[in-house]
């Protein structure tokens, strides 16, 4: 699939933008073209925050979108409210470790990654958005994962990029058991 | 012994729930000018003026009419109202950079005019809506998101000290700049508050409290360390002190 | 009662007609050529109860107005050009708060200082929006002292109808000269409409009013921005004013709005002595303006001939009305010069 | 003076977990609760003894989560 | 030279087009959604020499803006809807004055205190003048970032060849994107445009400059005026920009700028899909609008489809444009709602 | 002995005829500038902005390059001239409505700011320009156009004393009151002015000097009974006094 | 005639302001219409100032005219300035007290009145300016003098009224002067 | 110290006759013309004796119309 609409929802603090910005990123990296919509504004402090990405091989045109072709939802009222925008057929990932109700689609391909459990157990519950991040790409092949890691060096540069290693090894458990499931 | 409330929440405020971030100043300063709205019995005639800047919703959080004035301009609003009903109470709510950056001339004319108005202003050195960027009381060499480096008195200018300035000036009837950091801060703070509204409703003047407020969200401290910081930091460069006080006791 | 004639200043009337429509409130900050209206308020206000407050500014004038106006009461300011720019963001928080007064913008000659002459230059700012948002104003433009003094009682009445901000949009020399005027009787305050459902008066043995232009969710602003239109829509209905002037059976129509549209009467009645049958469409309410009248008007003409001290701004509106049907021309003067009939009368010809 | 025997009442819903009580607290009366609540913070707990009912927690609270009471703890919790 | 695709923020790609295209002197007070910009300014101008300065007000900044413009130097600011209200009375003097300088206004959903969500109910405030007086700004709406960069250095570009300010008119959305952007090289400053024939830097050796929009003289302001209105008369026949993206054979034209004009084009392709045929017209330069082309374009389509985030502004430049010819509708969301390509295509439908 | 000039015009003036009324103390002022200008050799490298007031005009009455700002604007014009160009010299000249009314926000942070300006202040008790209203500094009493029955506390407020208020300023580097009503105040201000100059040039900080003046058409007096009227009553609420002063000698 | 289009100018401070107020207002005490418009402006101080009254049977359409159908010249320039606008037959007031040129115009009635001599005489040079109008109302008939006085009585009311008597002696020695021309 | 002579030269056309320079004159030296000038004012005119170029009036002259000289009357004027 050339088009991704991709919809990543979450609580302020779960790292939702970055997760964005590196597809993003990735996906220019490998030559297509691609937005970044965040939500924004500093009212809503600690309410959900989201961010929208188009990637496309065409220039994007709208960087809104009505129907996602990807979902993340990291935490259960953003599952509730963008998985039913979902596309028929689309992927919706849900973070296993802190939703526990199940999203009432059967046309949708729904992913249970337990991103937190996953992070804790390689050290940090900070790079729970890495887990998914790397089962994100996995599954939806929406960029390369040359191209994701070096989106995530540029990100990680300067005094932050002691935590790259984590970071790059987080993505690749994530990939992992996604590709395990 | 019998079991009774020693302190709750005063109904002077909406009950919802207050958008701060956690451990944010503000809401404490609510709940202060709530109880003295109780205490002096002036819910009923009493009109909020709420700035624009974080507590930009605080004008939902009291149980008392209210508006919001454009960022700066509460005082401005207020001074209308008052006119129009002089024996109504109207207090203005407004942060560092709505007083003392945007609203400078509203907030000097006001308070040089002497109106029957009472001002609550908190100095959080910071602007805390739009995340973080320089007030014009940010400390020198302090780091915001529009002084990278670190405030440098050459190019972004000093601290402004606006009690400083407002003490001055004839119209003034009481003016004291407190903090809410410990207890005993709070405590003070209230008796201040309480002052700053007799000021108005005994037709001395106009009555104001500075209080210096944390930030933790963007001065990047948890809680409690930010109201250490405070106590470490704002109080060198702005000291506690009542500057006017002409309501007595 | 009284009745009889006076010989009034523009500004002084506009001052006396909104005391005697119930405004006992007046914000203000001096400004040539209307600082008779503060003048005249310092001095009459205080011997009716009522209060002058001269401001610091005009931003604080604005929001002064703001504060006054959510009490519910009548209020009103008066400034010239570059004030009204100035109070440009509180306009749109009162008409976002949907808060009821009065503005009188007595227009100069500009951009920037520009001068202190009688000008047209801010129709635009005044119809179509000088402050942010999806706002309006009720526009209202005198041509005459005396009808300087009704639509100032009508100005009153319109804010509090659609609870929106009225202008006055006059001119240097509505503001400057003198005419015979008769003033209308002092309206009796406990007549005014009634706002205590939206007012802040302090919430005792109520729910507490809230009143603001804010609201953080997308959503809710474009209710509350639905609310707008649909005065606005109402207003388009039900508010569009005008004057013709022997526009029955013109061959060219002549529109003018203010001070232009009364000169334009002299340049019909010269024209006319020439056998040319020309009339006056005189738009009243600038907004809404009234295009549906104009419509009719330009379909029975040769062509439509717009004349402005400026270098052209209503005359989009007269093009938006006439829609292509007829040739639309224009004739401006810029900077504070006032057109003489005769000018006025030569660049027409040259049209023929 | 007799030491004055209180205990307090936190809406644990409306709490922060912001840790100014737990600061503010003389007798050291207060602590965060291992569970989130559901904004998804850690709220701030009474540890159920010690509170002398001296208001300091109250004072510092700036969400009006805590009432404080003068006596012997009541099953029934009074609202705020 | 730097020429790889970057990921940046619509906000942090102007203030870096800004300062490649020669701008070291930058003033502005936060306002959400563009704080970005000075944000990115306070950490890069010091980097290059240049001038970061937060200012107490937009006021004040637009009045900073006036003196630092006057020495000739490269100047910005950015604001977003009530700050941009704030500034109009000195955007008015800049403009009178004849300064070139360049703004930004990120726009928001208003009026009063809105929110804070992208919107385009600022248009008529951009384009027919929100300050008073007959000014105009150069007007340019950008629909990407790439173009944000462009547009960004272009302004300051046509402020120095009209001595008028500019403004960049974008939108929450284009300021807090991120998209792939290539940046234009970092230009040498001696190969800025010279303004030493009227520049205030000291009247060493030579006769002194004045720099005013101030004549106390009708007919001297009118002359004035006069020079002002041949720029405009130039730019209009020099400047009109836009883009369009099959109109070739297109039975309807769809007429939207900046976001909308983007979000129009996957409109475009849906309805392709369904085999109508449809075209986008983009205004890129919102003043000088581009009239010409839009009503060749209208001659020829059934009717023309404007959609805007507002209750409707560009639509009157559509209206005048389009003078009738064919029918002229109207979509539009209100207070900072993006529609979204789906909604556009029923609201479109449902004309058919 | 031999014949020479002891006092004579300056050459920083551009000899156009000043548009004041007959004895107005702005042409005195703009005379003393203009010979600091000369004393200091700065004229090629002046910039002056004039404010909307009377003296509107002052831009073309020096012979150095100049603007007028918008009312009340003028130390924002000012510090933008200045930050572009740091080393030139730049000052305002700016009436009291312009000064300590509509432009108190701009002249409050370009003071706390420390900008590298100097701004002469003209406080003449009323608006000059539009005909005599009130200004923030007229006296308790005193009738204007917009107090026809005297200013009166309660509903026009005080006086505003703006070097008061600027004194508590870090940033100000010279500030003193004067006035030219005899010919020692003449000196006197001169002094002030030179060292206003001084305090930019010397790249110390803001320098100001207030001149109380006559306004001899609106106080409805001859010059001469306006200088006197000025000594009386003026001198009294602003008292002479040198407020700040970090130029030295 | 029924229309008059009449322009008043002089030095500020000769009161010719007043002198076309009054026209105006006695204008519309006997019933017709009128405008009053001045020059305005504080910039002026010093300069000249005019005004100009239009007086008629029917409303005023324009308070602005091309061509003064009289004109008063309280000073030389103002009689260059507005003299070579009026109306062919029209009336050219002079103040020949201080105006020793000629207007070069055999067209209009060239009326001479050396009204600071006139007012001098009869005790105050301050009510040159009401020496003038009695000239002028006498000549042209632009109002009657019964409202000439009411108008004047209105103006000067309350303190100022200890005026009128020298005010009205002053109109009269003006009606004299022209009627014994 | 002898009495400095001095002498001074007024702008007649300049002036705007507001008695400034008279009234500082310690010696009194400056009187009102009972000409006009061409702006309609009674412009300041020296005595033609007297004078100490003490400046005074100079210093007080708000139309820059006065220089003072040191020394003799000359009977070419100096330029302003
Ligand atoms: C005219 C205008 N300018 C700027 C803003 C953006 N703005 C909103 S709040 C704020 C400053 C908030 O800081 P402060 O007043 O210190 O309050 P705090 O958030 O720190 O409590 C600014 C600049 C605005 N809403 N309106
Ligand atoms: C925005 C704006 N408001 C008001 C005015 C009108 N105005 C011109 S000068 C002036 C005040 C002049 O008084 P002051 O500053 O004291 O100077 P002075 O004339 O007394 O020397 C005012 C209000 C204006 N030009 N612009
Ligand atoms: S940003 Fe700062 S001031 Fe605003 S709510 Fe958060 S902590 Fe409080
Ligand atoms: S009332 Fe005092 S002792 Fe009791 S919990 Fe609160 S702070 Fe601790
Ligand atoms: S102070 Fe209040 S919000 Fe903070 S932890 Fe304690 S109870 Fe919770
Ligand atoms: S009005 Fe007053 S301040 Fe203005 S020039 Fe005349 S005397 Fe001077
Ligand atoms: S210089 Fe002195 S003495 Fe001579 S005329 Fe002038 S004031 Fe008088
Ligand atoms: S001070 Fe100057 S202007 Fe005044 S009278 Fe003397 S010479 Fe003339
Ligand atoms: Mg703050
Ligand atoms: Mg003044």
């Amino acid at each position: 699939m050339s088009y991704h609409g991709i919809v990543i929802a979450g609580f302020g603090g779960q790292g939702v933008m970055l997760m964005g910005q590196i597809i993003a990123a990735a996906a220019v990296i490998d030559g297509k073209n691609s937005t970044w919509l965040p939500s924004y504004g500093p009212e809503m402090r600690g309410g959900t925050a989201n961010c929208t990405v188009v990637v496309d091989e065409k220039p994007v045109a709208s960087p809104v979108i009505d129907t996602p072709t990807e979902v993340v939802a990291m935490n259960y009222p953003s599952m509730v409210k963008f998985g039913k925008k979902l596309k028929s057929g689309g992927f919706l990932f849900v973070n296993a470790s802190v939703v526990d109700q199940k999203m009432d689609r059967g046309d949708v391909k729904i992913i249970e990654i337990p991103v937190n459990d996953i992070a804790d157990k390689i050290g940090s519950g900070k790079v729970a958005n890495m887990v998914m991040l790397g089962a994100f790409v996995e599954l939806t092949k929406v960029a390369s994962f040359e191209a994701v890691e070096e989106a995530l060096r540029y990100k990680l540069s300067g005094s932050k990029s002691a935590l790259l290693p984590l970071n790059l090894e987080a993505i690749k458990k994530g990939a992992e058991y996604a590709r395990g499931r | 012994m019998e079991t009774k409330i020693a302190f709750g929440g005063p109904k002077s405020l909406s009950g919802k729930e207050f958008t701060y971030c956690p451990g944010c100043h503000h809401g404490i300063v609510h709940r202060l000018i709530a109880e003295i709205i109780d205490e002096l019995g002036i819910q009923g005639k009493t009109i909020m003026v709420a700035p624009v800047g974080c507590s930009v919703f605080a004008y939902e959080f009291f149980d008392v009419d209210g508006t919001v004035a454009p960022h700066g301009r509460a005082l401005a609003v207020a001074t209308g109202m008052k006119r129009a009903l002089p024996d109504r109470v109207v207090f203005t709510y407004q942060g560092d950079g709505d007083l003392a950056a945007i609203g400078t001339a509203e907030t000097v004319h006001a308070a040089n005019r002497g109106e029957k108005l009472t001002t609550i202003f908190i100095n959080n050195a910071v602007y805390g809506m739009t995340g973080g960027q320089m007030a014009p009381t940010t400390l020198l060499g302090q780091k915001t998101t529009t002084t990278p480096y670190g405030r440098r008195a050459k190019n972004d200018g000093y601290p402004v000290h606006i009690s400083e300035m407002l003490s001055t000036m004839v119209g003034v009837a009481y003016l004291e700049r407190v903090t809410v950091s410990t207890p005993q801060d709070i405590r003070n703070a209230k008796k201040a508050i309480r002052k700053a509204f007799l000021a108005q409703i005994k037709n001395i003047g106009f009555g104001l409290v500075e209080v210096l407020s944390t930030c933790p969200t963007n001065w990047g401290m948890s809680p409690v360390e930010a109201q250490r910081w405070l106590l470490e930091n704002m109080t060198k460069e702005f000291p506690l002190k009542v500057f006017v006080d002409k309501v007595g006791d | 009662m009284k009745t009889e004639k006076l010989m009034m200043k523009g500004n002084e009337a506009i001052a006396e007609a909104a005391i005697r429509a119930g405004c006992r409130l007046y914000f203000g900050y001096p400004i040539t050529p209307q600082s008779e209206i503060a003048e005249y308020m310092s001095r009459r206000l205080p011997e009716v109860d009522g209060t002058f407050l001269q401001t610091e500014s005009e931003v604080a004038t604005v929001n002064m107005v703001y504060g006054a106006a959510s009490t519910g009461k009548r209020v009103m300011t008066s400034t010239s050009s570059p004030g009204f720019s100035l109070m440009q963001e509180g306009v749109s928080y009162i008409a976002g708060a949907e808060l009821p007064c009065v503005f009188v913008n007595v227009v100069r000659g500009g951009p920037g200082l520009g001068d202190i002459q009688p000008a047209q230059s801010d129709y635009f700012q005044a119809t179509k929006g000088g402050g942010h948002g999806d706002y309006k104003l009720l526009v209202l433009a005198p041509s005459t002292i005396q009808e300087a003094v009704e639509l100032t009682q009508l100005a009153f009445d319109l804010a509090d109808k659609y609870r929106n901000p009225a202008l006055i949009l006059a001119d240097g020399m509505i503001g400057q000269m003198m005419e015979p005027v008769e003033l209308p009787p002092m309206r009796d305050l406990s007549t005014l409409p009634d706002h205590s459902d939206w007012a802040l008066t302090g919430a005792n043995e109520r729910e507490p009013h809230k009143v603001t232009s804010f609201n953080i969710d997308p959503y809710g602003l474009e209710e509350m921005n639905k609310r707008y239109q649909e005065k606005y829509t109402r207003a388009v209905r039900e508010e569009q004013r005008w004057e013709e002037y022997k526009t029955d059976n013109a061959e060219y129509l002549l529109v003018g709005y203010g001070t232009v549209g009364r000169i334009l009467k002299s340049v019909v009645d010269k024209l006319a002595e020439e056998g040319i049958a020309t009339g006056v469409f005189r738009p009243i309410s600038l907004w809404p303006f009234p295009y549906t009248r104009l419509r009719e008007l330009a379909e029975a003409v040769k062509f439509v001939f717009t004349v402005e001290m400026s270098s052209g701004q209503m005359v989009e509106d007269v093009r938006l009305g006439v829609e292509g049907r007829v040739p639309v021309h224009f004739y401006g003067r810029m900077g504070g010069v006032v057109p003489t009939p005769d000018e006025i009368c030569s660049a027409f010809k040259k049209l023929l | 003076m007799a030491k004055v025997q209180g205990y307090i009442e936190i809406d644990s819903e409306r709490c922060k977990g912001c840790g100014l009580c737990i600061n503010a607290c003389p007798v050291k009366a207060i602590e965060f609760s291992s569970e989130f609540n559901s904004k998804g913070y850690h709220p701030a707990k009474y540890k159920g003894e010690g509170c002398i009912a001296c208001g300091f927690c109250y004072l510092s609270c700036p969400d009006v989560c805590i009432t404080v009471f003068h006596g012997a703890r009541r099953k029934t919790p009074v609202g705020v």
